[in-house]
């Protein structure tokens, strides 16, 4: 199965003309993945990606032609809010937004308005999500990954990318490996992909990688201890060494008060029974130990 | 962003927030000024602020309240004197001291765990909020505001019962929340605090003795994502506080932050660089610096880098993670090349290049006698051995 | 059972200090409604109605208190917007707005955060609603009731009284009387309150009483055609010679194009077997007629 | 409240749409006068356009367009001689006429059904669009905007596709369409429509011809409900067409409407007075007005509709039916016997009062010798029976 990218996706690629929608896609069709569809306004007729994708004004006539289920959005940043509004209000089920530098009360309406719409969105400024073997969604290299039946989840983008290569030369395998984005407001939470990862038969192993600031792994820690008891899993948070209440990088990484530390997230990993790891090395090891034999 | 004080202020008067009069003067003599004006218009007393972005304004003695203008000209010259972590005072807010009756605190904050702007209020105000959140977590009262109507009356109401401001606070406390929002709304901002809020006692036109609310400091912190389409406040920025550094990074589009160690990190990607600052302390270093060149960086971005990081005279040794994905390997190496043949001082450098044309940027960097490294950890211990040991 | 409010019925009477809240509670309390809180912001700790009712600054501390389940708004038109959200967040499952002169936009997004909390408004600019016998909210005169097993839905105020009084003149008592509200926006229309009568095993007959302008009559007409055969039922239309284009009174009699008309809303009805009554005075015959023996 | 062509086209102006200029002037001398500034400023003809708020100016000649002062005057000063449905042209505006090149339909309505704002656009523009929803109803392309966020852009692009304004003008479209909600949320209307939306063809600075959109017609309605929050719009309130008694009801929170019959009609709650006038008309007469006092009405209210329906000299009975709720019976029987006591002329007058308090009013109605009725049919037969025949 995997869990939102898989042998039924059917994507259609907002954006599509622009030079991060090309050179992706490209990429993306290369892995073996559908791009049924891409949408430009006003080059709706024309075709993409050396005339193998047809293009079109609006997705809703991008779903109505093509079936499209899946969208992946590449539109730049003063945009993609609206782009992410009309893939849901088009009826896509699953929306990856890879744009960055989103203003994040415009998140706060977006993930409002998708959320009411039953559809539901990964990222933004998410690098997307691999089902190794079957279909690949976004800007994740594919020649990382092995097919296998590790889940993999992550709020980074190259951090992501350093933990799966490791994996795959270990040789585990994953089921699906999602980057859910660093923003302070996106549509997917580490919570989220550890309820899509437990009900999904093939996933047997889970990995987390989180970083300082908010509660989000916290919070999937929580979920763990009740839900995922048995489950191999491993973990790694990126900034123990990061000084408090400095911005590292992207808005993802603040620290306040005493929540949202390095320390207060492996802690409460380690209490859930979830060993993190020193550096992404170790994950290979960890899984393991915890007795995944995949 | 971090704006300062007198600049909230203004964002906060913009939304119709009580705010009281202030100037901001860069002498002491200018302060003097600024304070006459306010004794005439009728302040008992004035109070003189340094304006600094850092935290620990009071403690440091970078706020002074005094009766008569010679007292401000030496508040003022005694706080333009000072250094608050680090940062050279070079404004100072003058304006009347408020008679403060009781301090309240509230704040707006984007959450990312609800996805709201979370309204906080407290009774428990002009002390460092952190420091009750920590102590008595239930004098703060929270609230979701609506994420396309911001904070509705009714929320606000609830909020000024519950810190006790009912009676005939209840209308300006709600105005002043919903003006709060709406300052976060209209700003694009992630955090907007007033702290202290508080019920000063003023006298009104007849003589009498008045309560009412007022704003008596204000925080605010900018989406820099959003500074884009508010170039008004883009022209906010302090760049008398602003490093030369950070400001080329911020410039070249680079996230840069300066810390204490002696060893140079460029990276791609903030999670990566967090990782490989994590690692380099694990093996025995200290990080000089944070710095994620971000996706899809080229040559000349590279060249930026490097400058940025040899700027610092601590910096003995540099490592390059690069994880390629958007961002081309042998790019990156190239940009190595080329910022190395016009680099200010010679420091050793490991590089470690994976992913997306690493083959051809290992041959560039080979080519070049660059030394290498194959794993994350292997690079951070090669980093740290070349570099000497920590302080 | 009886529908919308009845036995269950807990009352808080929003606005109850203000003038009109005041006299209409009295009424309510005499009709044996019991209302169980108050709310006035500010007047918390007070008693209203000689010292019968708690008065609470806050919806919220009403309903922790008092267990309150139905709200009824008296508030001003610039508050009551406001209100509505208050007893929606609240947790109150049925709210009526008996305000007049909301603005319509404002109700617009009123009614979607009532309908996205899942609670029911009934209103604005409506009379409210009587079960007889069991409870009555808002400010239909209690005396021109008669238990029974018709259900009667309108969107008049006045109107609905004559058309009540002349029902129980002839024997023929109610199970609910609902007003809907004249307003162009309200939370409740016709079709949601057919449904609620065709599924409340007391009323055995309906009453449906509109006017000119909008299409929620014809909408009804169209639905009981396919669920309510069987029930009996009799309508009165109200503006057969109301001059095209001019509003009547209240927003809710705008006739625009061709829809809307008295003309187009009979002709709906009759062609789905409900009789229109010519003047309110022929409702009890066209209900017996209709082999309505209750 | 309806507005003047040239207010609408402020307020579309105030969200920047692109609307043409504009005077409005109040003679053929003056229009003359803002023709040759047109002229001036290189208009190649100039349109003259009644300021009525009745709909079919064009058909009833109240739209010319001239190419010189000469005509312009000649034209203006025949359409300040028309009266357009009854009402007596006193305004025009005067402008630019635009070269046309194809006409569109841009309209937004608040829609009860799906309690939305339904956005409207049409390739089928310049006609009466009442006209081609009925025989084309396809060629109307309809969009519900977001209930919070207003209309989305991809709605807008979504329109402009439908009505085949992608290409060059999409962006454009997008933008009017956008500012179309903007226009109906910032002032509360029920209805705003551009009819026609057109692309125009004109001069560029450079000499060459360039071809974009612009709003050459606007109305808008305004919400009553919400007019006393915006009293700048109460303002746009045209009084020249409105009739004395029609100024007294709304001043007096009286929901008048004058009609041609002679049975004056006083009646508490809009349905029950539609089904009043109803009843008088299945009893053989016409009802001379409808006239719903409102809910709570008092006696001073009561006789301020007495004199409303008396100003009307067709007047020849009148039918007061209360049915008594909030409105208590007893009161609006006092009202009638001090309105007769003071009223202009002689009128037979047929009184209902039923519902709250009804008792006390019969008695008092008795003792001063009103014609009474009980039933609403019975009320509506004696009504006729002593105005006479209807005409």
């Amino acid at each position: 199965m995997s869990i939102l990218v898989g042998r039924d996706t059917r994507l259609v690629v907002q954006g599509i003309t622009g030079r991060e929608g090309d050179f992706h896609s490209r990429a993306t069709l290369e892995y073996g993945t559908p791009i049924v569809a891409g949408v430009t306004p006003n080059k709706g007729g024309q075709r993409a990606l050396d005339g193998r994708v047809p293009v079109f004004d609006t997705v809703a006539e991008a779903v109505r032609e093509t079936g499209a289920n899946t969208s992946c959005i590449y539109v730049p940043a003063s945009g993609a809010p609206d782009a992410v509004l009309e893939a849901a209000a088009a009826g896509i089920a699953t929306i990856f937004c890879i744009t960055e530098g989103i203003p994040a009360l415009d998140m706060l309406k977006v993930v409002e308005v998708v959320r009411a719409a039953g559809a539901r969105l990964i990222g933004p400024n998410c690098p997307g999500a691999t089902s190794p073997g079957r279909a690949k969604v976004g800007i994740i290299p594919g020649s990382i990954h092995r097919e296998g039946g590790a889940g993999v989840v992550s709020r980074s983008g190259t951090l992501t990318y350093e933990a799966v290569q490791v994996m795959t030369d270990a040789g585990i395998g994953q089921s699906t490996c999602v980057g859910i984005g660093g923003d302070p407001i996106i549509g997917t939470t580490f919570l989220d992909v550890l309820r899509l990862f437990a009900a999904d038969p093939e996933t047997d192993a889970i990995v987390l990688i989180g970083e300082i600031g908010g509660s989000a792994e916290e919070e999937a820690a929580a979920w763990a201890t009740e839900h995922l008891q048995g489950v191999p899993m491993a973990a790694f948070i990126a900034g123990r060494t990061a000084p408090e209440g400095r911005r590292m990088g992207h808005a993802g990484a603040i620290i306040s008060g005493g929540s949202g530390t390095a320390a207060s997230k492996i802690a409460a990993l380690e209490a859930a029974g979830i060993r993190v790891a020193a550096s992404p090395m170790e994950i290979p090891a960890i899984l393991r130990a915890a007795g995944y034999q995949g | 962003m971090k704006i300062q004080e007198a600049d909230a202020k203004s964002l906060l008067l913009a939304q119709g927030l009580p705010v009281p009069g202030w100037e901001v003067v860069r002498s002491a003599g200018d302060a003097r000024r600024a304070a006459e004006r306010a004794f005439e218009a009728g302040a008992v007393k004035v109070v003189v602020k340094a304006q600094v972005l850092v935290g620990g304004r009071g403690k440091a003695g970078g706020v002074k309240v005094a009766g008569d203008a010679d007292a401000v000209e030496a508040a003022a010259a005694a706080i333009l004197a000072l250094q608050i972590k680090g940062i050279q005072v070079r404004k100072l807010l003058v304006g009347p001291a408020a008679e403060i009756v009781r301090e309240y605190y509230l704040g707006a904050i984007l959450d990312r765990v609800s996805r709201r702007i979370v309204v906080m209020a407290s009774a428990e105000g002009g002390v460092e909020i952190e420091e009750v959140a920590r102590v008595n977590p239930a004098a703060i009262h929270r609230l979701g505001a609506h994420p396309h109507l911001g904070l509705l009356d009714w929320q606000a109401r609830q909020l000024a019962f519950a810190v006790g401001l009912g009676g005939p606070h209840l209308r300006e406390f709600a105005k002043i929340a919903e003006g709060l929002v709406a300052t976060m709304l209209v700003n694009d901002a992630d955090l907007v605090e007033i702290n202290p809020l508080a019920v000063v006692r003023e006298t009104g036109p007849d003589g009498m003795a008045v309560e009412r609310l007022a704003c008596l400091d204000a925080k605010i912190t900018l989406d820099d994502s959003a500074l884009a389409r508010h170039p008004e406040l883009e022209a906010l920025r302090d760049l008398d506080e602003e490093d030369p550094a950070d400001r080329e990074a911020r410039e070249e589009g680079i996230n840069f932050i300066k810390l204490d160690g002696s060893i140079g990190c460029m990276v791609n990607g903030a999670g990566l660089a967090m990782t490989t600052m994590d690692l380099v302390k694990r093996a025995g270093g200290e990080p000089a610096n944070f710095l994620d060149i971000g996706g899809g960086a080229r040559a000349d971005k590279v060249a930026a880098a490097m400058r940025i990081i040899l700027a610092d005279p601590q910096v003995k040794a540099i490592l390059v993670n690069i994880f390629g994905g958007i961002t081309r390997g042998d790019e990156v190496a190239r940009g190595l090349i080329e910022a190395r043949a016009v680099q200010a001082r010679e420091v050793p450098m490991v590089v470690r290049i994976v992913g997306t044309n690493a083959s051809e940027a290992g041959a560039l960097l080979e080519a070049n006698h660059f030394a290498t490294a194959s794993s994350l950890d292997d690079a951070a211990a090669k980093a740290v051995a070349v570099a000497g040991p920590a302080r």
